[in-house]
């Protein structure tokens, strides 16, 4: 008889090369579907390499779409390290964007640096309470976690379309359900297509590093999500810590939104997040929660983002076999995972160790 | 459908920028006829880049016209009124790359706009539909609450008017220029709220659809559906943007191309109505073609006063005409409109 | 004569990495009969009953199931031959209701639920066992003793003949404990036989025919109830040989560092788990706590750490009582807790942390600011890993979980005594750890001793705690049996205090 | 007259979540949160409608689209049932694939009409003696046969989770494998049954869009009522019968607007949007908050259960 057993460690080596066995898997895989629906592969892949890297603009694409996903993923990051299953990065995207808003709406005529604080501000504020609303009925009532965030989603979306379609309709704007842009002193500065967000999301990286890895309460996240008796024992305030990872997971997607609406769209839409809340969780996920290959991660998903949009326009093959190509990667690597975890033995007596 | 990336200098390269996707049986596939054609006709010296399905969004739109511009085009069509301010903000980041809004206001040196008067056909189908109605009760399916659609819901009602005064447009929105699920929905209610006649101003034939499942009678729009909608299809006020694109690209070849505010009628052939079909009652087509004689010739103006809105205020008086300017910012019903602009 | 034994179990072997779990064990079972296993914790009872319920594979050895040699590789295998064991964690669906509870995954149900059918089968077994099972009751709605008549008569339902209940009164109170041996003697009178392994004398006495006592790993010896009383049981349980060298330290004990007054605390299922205990603990002397498992040692530490609610009763440290302070300010006043719980890494240690990290955990406070340094832990990781020989690939990024137990509790009893503590808890120090590793937590803790610490030590094995500790409190169901000189007293007697079949005054 | 036909609209509108709500359900009876259901949905919606195209048979439509369905949920199943994969992670990405096979594979059909012979046959039927019961026979009894099977299959699923044996074990897995482990039930094979058919409910509900709701194939056809079917979920609190209930309720509310347009409510009318989510988290917080551990979620949802551990 055959059994599933679990591995003790993988080496790093092994990791690696599991990994990109399996990427190259899952390419060989899309590269039959690619051509049997009238494609050439391998002008595919190097036009989607093309798409990133071809010129400073297109990289500059790249990056756009990377620095949300990345800011998410380490929001996401935070919740997920506590073992709070936060699918609700989307819903925390939006409320962000919609508190930037509300800055702008309140006080229109604030200085340049003033309303960016103020937004950002606001932003994290949005974001983290949409978060601390689940977190707290988790940790009082054990309210799944996992399904309220997904409801959240919901009604963030809904909200912000009642905003745009109603309460927030830009009047100027004929009649078409909008909201009205942002004005100029709440545009996040750019040179030559590089917005400020990317030195806040340096910033981040940077602050997150420190957050999970040298900060005490960073620490004291890790721990209670491994091990609530043991948080419990060596003093760590349970409620409080919950709470303010819920705050610093929220607000970071929240936060997001402010980028996503003062440097990118100019306006809060119901269409900012293009679903990227739900991409975060996959990247935070197959980066081990480890800040730098969140990172890394990030950059490989906007290198699939940017360039499945560059092959539509320059290839004119539709954006969707790019998605194809993303979610067949993905399947390789969630599979792969079983490999670097476990392995199958005939071996009778392993069983009775565990 | 295959572009190609080589660099001739003899080669123009064109963009087109699509709400919806370019077969979608209305408003996008009517840009991608006009596309084709132009096409055709410069025989291999141009050639497209086309993106579907782009989100009405600044930055989608911004987006695409870089990856667009990146592949060598110099000028850029923007087909749907929700790419406005994406498409300014491109012109603005590109300067010497030249775009054409289509349905918009705003222009630049580089920006110009173009549409035709579709109100024109629109009030002829309304004269069909007025004609055909037995409840008195028509549908109409229209997008969004923009000037644009509210003044085709005019057009056709006030053509309605004109041949039977006691009907009512029934309006309904939709917020979605293409969604098939959304528009039939939309139809349904209002079929079962007692019309027996649908009009629309959406891309897919989903509206005609609802009709044909509750055996009523239907206008359509953008392109013919004589064949594929047979059952229910009695003429569409129709669209054919060949002739400009040809000429707008010609003069970028030329290099004289200058921004421009263009709005053609029925006499230009950008916009028409359909044949009508043997669906449509019998007197239909000699009013119908008295009408269209007397707009080509000048003398029928579908705006002419007078013309009372819901509230009975007048909003034009008798013996003037709507200016184009209140045309494009046009944001109440005429008095047989049932429904409300917000 | 074969026949009249249901099970035979043969020169049965079984080993886990250096462990000897069992040791050419001869087990066997007569039909009709209630057949209780004794022995010291670690003994092998559960292994034994295991290889018996098809869980572990027996390394060497024969199983005989009436008169036929069998191979039984699963539960289910087992249940196939009759075999049905009592579940030390009870397998029940919290949501469902005892009929859906029984019904789930049995043979005898239809495709089509028959509610009634299942309802008469039930009835019948009920009024033949005289239990006490209301079929539409949810499990969330039950009483630890009514789940454990659920899981019984589940097997039994299942045509299960031979029942094994692996200590299944610790967790009852003596009415229900009344109540299950009820049970057990009708199920006897209806032809099953029964195997219960308990740690309480008196119950032995009153509910089995025959006895086997098991002692390290082998079975000392099988007597009839009518032929043995309980002093030559634990004498037989205990053994006589000291087998260990542990050092014992002579030291002059010094002030009174503890006073604990009176200390009952309950726990979830309501049953008082720590019942009125009293005693004190000095500067310079190591106190021993002896008792079975489940006995109330792990509350007792957890209730002095501030870890576990105390019901009534005072802690009091240093002239301070310290119920109701949180661990932190507990933690804080110098009482260190080194607790290793069953699964080793509960509570004390993150597993999945490297050395540092987990030196960290006790460490991260003391410097100022938002930020945690790791030089500092790093520094006494290493000092720790040298100090106490831990063999480990690394202290960093190797997470403690992959490192052997042994190794895994010199790293929690090193750190606890890096920090220089004011009272030191140790519980299981030593648990499942060789000879030479044992050795080097004895001299730790007598070092800590030398330098006039006060020290509980919460210890399994007799032996150890008769060597090493200046005096033993033996605790029973909760309370204490006893507080003894291991030096004025024997064996026997604490195993007796232990079972409560004996009970004794302090330092007699 | 008017409030019956919006009420038979919204069935019809609810129809299509019905299917995917259902088969959710009985995934997460066996304790897979699996949030594909989405992806699951486009897969049937397209290879639904290219059957039907292609071979102009409704059965072969509705087939092929319950195979299509199944299929994703077969890759779900193998990662998580087989790899103990993680099933959220999984699942968003089954979703990200369904949406990019339905518009990859749908390109060449959008603006394609159903054939003649499917729309005729999934017609509404005014169904003989109930159909003539006054309301209730407008509102369900005249609908397509493709409603009418989802009335069936509310049923065959209650009796399947709660009157037989299989069903009596499927939730037994759900919430707490250990011990249908321990009881002799063969729990990968279990997982692997309920996954399966989940995906063949969805596709059969995505399919529901592509060849009777709408007649022209569009581009994005499901366009998130996946997501709203894993949501109702929760608002049935898991039960097949409030399942249906629920999905009425939401489809009405999807198609409410047209119906309340004319009326110029006080209220905005993009607020009724947010009331099912509400109501869907009012009963998430009344179960956990009351502990109504048999109308909460399974105990065991979204873990993976592996025999080795503890
Ligand atoms: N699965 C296992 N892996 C490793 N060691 C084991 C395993 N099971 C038992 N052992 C070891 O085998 C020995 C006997 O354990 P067993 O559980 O049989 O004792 P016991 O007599 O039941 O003790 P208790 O009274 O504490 O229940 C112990 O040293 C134990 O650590
Ligand atoms: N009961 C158990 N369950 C799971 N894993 C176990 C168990 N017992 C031991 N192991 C694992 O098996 C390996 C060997 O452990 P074990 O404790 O037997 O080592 P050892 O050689 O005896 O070392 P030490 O002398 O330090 O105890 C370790 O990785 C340990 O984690
Ligand atoms: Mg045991
Ligand atoms: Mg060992």
């Amino acid at each position: 008889m055959i059994h599933i057993v679990k591995k003790e460690v993988s080496k790093t080596r092994d990791k690696i090369l599991i990994r990109v066995g399996a990427v190259l898997a899952a390419l060989v895989l899309s590269s039959i579907i690619v051509a049997f629906a009238g494609a050439n592969p391998i002008e595919l892949y190097i036009g989607i390499f093309q798409g990133c890297f071809g010129s400073i603009h297109r990289f500059g694409a790249t990056i756009e779409k990377m620095v949300p996903l990345l800011v998410l993923s380490l929001g996401v990051m935070v919740a997920f390290k506590m073992q709070f299953w936060n699918i609700g990065a989307e819903g925390q995207f939006l409320m962000g964007a919609v508190g930037a808003t509300l800055v702008v709406r309140l006080l229109p005529n604030l200085p340049l640096p003033i309303m960016l604080l103020c937004m950002a501000l606001l932003a994290f504020i949005f974001g983290a309470v949409w978060l601390m609303i689940p977190a707290f009925f988790k940790a009082r009532f054990g309210t799944n976690e996992t399904l309220f965030t997904l409801m959240l989603n919901y009604i963030a979306l809904t909200f912000v379309t009642a905003l745009q379609y109603d309460f927030w309709k830009d009047p100027a704007a004929n009649g078409m359900p909008k909201i009205a842009n942002l004005p100029g002193n709440a545009l996040l500065p750019s040179i030559s297509g590089f917005n400020l967000s990317i030195l806040f999301t340096v910033i981040i990286i940077l602050v997150m590093y420190f957050f999970m890895n040298k900060s005490k309460i960073g620490f004291e996240i890790t721990v209670l999500g491994e091990s609530e008796n043991t948080a419990r024992y060596i003093g760590i305030n349970i409620t409080k810590t919950v709470i303010i990872a819920a705050m610093v997971s929220g607000g970071l997607c929240g936060l997001v939104g402010m980028f996503q609406i003062s440097g990118v769209s100019g306006a809060l839409s119901i269409e900012i997040t293009g679903g990227l809340g739900f991409t975060a969780i996959i990247v935070a996920w197959l980066s081990g929660l480890k800040v730098p290959f969140v990172v890394m991660n990030s950059f490989f998903f906007a290198i699939l983002l940017q360039g499945a949009s560059y092959i539509q326009t320059a290839f004119q093959i539709p954006g969707s076999v790019a998605e194809m190509v993303q979610a067949i990667v993905l399947f390789f690597i969630l599979g792969s995972e079983f490999i670097l975890q476990y392995r199958i033995t005939s071996d009778k007596k392993k069983r009775e160790v565990a | 459908s295959s572009g190609s990336t080589s660099k001739t200098n003899a080669v123009t390269k064109v963009g087109f920028l699509y709400v919806g996707p370019a077969d979608d049986g209305g408003w996008s596939q009517v840009h991608d006829q006009g596309r084709a054609k132009m096409v055709e006709h410069f025989n291999g010296k141009v050639e497209t880049v086309v993106k579907e399905n782009v989100a009405e969004e600044k930055s989608a739109v911004v987006s695409t016209v870089r990856d667009m511009v990146d592949q060598g085009c110099t000028i850029i069509f923007g087909t749907s009124y929700g790419f406005m301010d994406g498409m300014v903000e491109a012109a603005k980041e590109f300067p010497d790359v030249k775009f054409e809004h289509c349905s918009g206001y705003m222009t630049s040196d580089n920006l110009g706009t173009y549409f035709g008067r579709i109100e024109e056909p629109r009030y002829l189908s309304g004269i069909v539909a007025g004609l055909t109605t037995k409840t008195n009760k028509i549908a109409y399916i229209a997008a969004m609450p923009i000037p644009e659609c509210v003044r085709g819901i005019n057009a056709f009602a006030l053509g309605v008017k004109s041949v039977n005064p006691t009907a009512t447009v029934n309006v309904s929105w939709t917020n979605t220029w293409y969604d098939p699920t959304v528009e039939k929905a939309a139809a349904e209610a209002l079929i079962q709220q007692g019309c027996d006649v649908t009009a629309q101003h959406q891309d897919s034939t989903a509206v005609m659809e609802a009709a044909k499942e509750a055996g009523k009678l239907s206008i359509g729009y953008d392109l013919s559906a004589a064949t594929t909608m047979s059952e229910v299809y009695m003429t569409a006020p129709l669209w054919d943007f060949s002739g400009y694109y040809t000429e707008r690209v010609q003069a970028v070849i030329d290099g004289t191309w200058k921004s421009d505010t263009y709005w053609g009628g029925m006499n230009d052939g950008i916009v028409s109505l359909d044949t009508i079909t043997k669906l449509a009652p019998g007197s239909a087509q000699a009013q119908v073609d008295t009408a269209t004689a007397a707009i080509k010739a000048g003398t029928l103006n579908v705006f002419a006063g007078e013309i009372k809105d819901q509230t009975g205020t007048v909003r034009v008086n008798a013996g003037t005409v709507l200016t184009d300017e209140a045309e494009l910012s046009m944001d109440w019903f005429v008095d047989n409109v049932v429904g409300s602009v917000n | 004569m074969n026949n009249d034994y249901v099970v035979k179990m043969k020169n049965i072997t079984k080993v886990f990495g250096k462990v000897k779990a069992l040791d050419h064990v001869e087990f066997s079972l007569k039909k009709g009969e209630v057949h209780a296993i004794l022995g010291e914790n670690g003994a092998g009872k559960s292994s034994l009953m295991n290889v018996l319920n098809g869980i572990y594979m027996p390394d060497e050895g024969s199983v005989e199931v009436k008169g036929q040699v069998v191979n039984i590789s699963s539960p289910k295998d087992a249940l196939d031959l009759g075999i049905g064991m009592l579940p030390q964690h009870y397998k029940l669906v919290e949501a469902f209701s005892a009929i859906e509870n029984i019904a789930a995954g049995s043979r005898r149900t239809t495709p089509f639920l028959n509610k009634k059918k299942i309802l008469d089968e039930m009835g019948k077994l009920i009024d033949k066992l005289g239990m006490d099972i209301e079929p539409f009751k949810k499990v969330y709605e039950m009483s630890v003793a009514e789940k454990q008549s659920l899981e019984i008569f589940k097997v039994l339902y299942r045509g299960a003949d031979v029942l094994i209940l692996d200590e299944p009164t610790a967790v009852l109170t003596p009415q229900e404990i009344e109540n299950l041996f009820g049970i057990i003697r009708r199920m006897v009178s209806n032809g099953c036989s029964v195997i219960i392994i308990t740690h309480k004398l008196e119950e032995v006495m009153e509910i089995s025919d025959r006895i086997t006592i098991m002692r390290k790993g082998t079975t000392i010896q099988t007597v009839k109830k009518s032929e043995t009383t309980p002093q030559e049981l634990a004498g037989m349980m205990v053994g006589d040989v000291m087998e260990l060298n542990v050092p014992f330290l002579e030291v002059e004990r010094g002030e009174k560092s503890l006073e604990v007054k009176s200390m009952t605390a309950i726990d979830r299922n309501k049953v008082t788990i720590l019942d009125n205990v009293t005693f004190d603990l000095y500067a310079g002397e190591i106190l021993g706590v002896a008792g079975i498992a489940g006995s109330g040692q792990k509350e007792l530490c957890e209730g002095i750490a501030g870890l576990y609610p105390i019901k009534s009763g005072e802690v009091v440290f240093e002239g301070e009582n310290i119920v109701g302070k949180t661990p932190e300010k507990i933690y804080e006043m110098g009482i260190s807790l080194s607790f290793v719980p069953e699964d080793r890494l509960g509570m004390g240690l993150v597993s999945s942390m490297d050395i540092i990290d987990n030196v960290l955990l006790k460490d991260y406070r003391n410097k100022k600011g938002l930020g945690i340094s790791r030089v500092v832990s790093r520094g006494k990781a290493e000092l720790l890993v040298e100090k106490l020989n831990v063999s480990t690939p690394g202290i960093e990024n190797h997470a403690v979980s992959l490192l052997s137990g042994g190794n895994i509790q010199k790293i929690l009893l090193g750190r606890e005594i890096a920090l220089d503590p004011k009272l030191m808890i140790t519980a299981y120090a030593t648990r499942g750890l060789d000879v030479g590793s044992s050795q080097i937590i004895y001299e730790l803790l007598n070092a800590q001793k030398a330098k006039m610490k006060p020290i509980m030590y919460i210890g399994e094995d007799l032996d150890v705690l008769m060597s090493l500790c200046d005096r033993i409190m033996v605790l029973c169901e909760g309370k204490v049996t006893g507080i003894v000189d291991p030096r004025k007293t024997s064996k026997e007697s604490i195993g007796l205090m232990m079972s409560g079949v004996m009970d004794e005054g302090e330092e007699q | 007259m008017e409030f019956i036909f919006f009420l038979s609209a919204a069935v019809k509108a609810g129809t299509c979540l019905l299917y995917a709500t259902l088969g959710e359900i009985i995934s997460e009876k066996v304790g897979h949160l699996n949030l594909g259901v989405e992806g699951m949905m486009q897969m049937g919606a397209v290879i639904g409608f290219i059957a039907g195209f292609t071979f102009g048979n409704p059965f072969a439509a509705v087939l092929c689209a319950a195979l299509a369905g199944a299929a994703g949920a077969l890759i779900y199943a193998l990662l998580t049932v087989s790899f103990k994969a993680n099933q959220t992670v999984t699942g968003l990405t089954l979703s990200i694939f369904g949406v990019g096979f339905a518009a990859f594979f749908g390109k060449t059909f959008v603006g394609k009409k159903v054939p003649e012979a499917i729309t005729t046959f999934f017609q509404p039927i005014k169904l003989p003696f109930l159909g003539d019961i006054p309301f209730i026979g407008d509102i369900f009894f005249n609908q397509s046969v493709y409603v009418y099977f989802s009335y069936i299959l509310v049923i065959a699923i209650y009796l399947y989770l709660y009157k037989t044996k299989w069903g009596l074990n499927t939730r037994m897995i759900g919430e707490n494998p250990v011990a249908a482990d321990a009881s002799g039930i063969p729990v990968d094979k279990y997982k692997y049954f309920n996954i399966v058919l989940c995906g063949a409910l969805c596709g059969l509900g995505g399919a529901f869009l592509s060849l009777v709701y709408i007649s022209v194939y569009p581009v994005n056809v499901v366009s998130g009522r996946g997501w709203i079917a894993v949501c109702l979920v929760i608002f049935a609190m898991w039960n097949p019968g409030k399942a249906m209930l629920g999905a009425y309720f939401f489809g009405a509310l999807d198609i409410a607007s047209f119906w309340l347009q004319k009326y110029n409510l006080p209220v905005s009318i993009y607020l009724f949007t947010a009331l099912p989510y509400l109501a869907t988290v009012f009963v998430l917080l009344f179960t956990s908050m009351r502990k109504i551990n048999n109308k909460k979620e399974p105990a065991w949802l979204g873990k993976n259960y592996f025999k080795e551990d503890r």
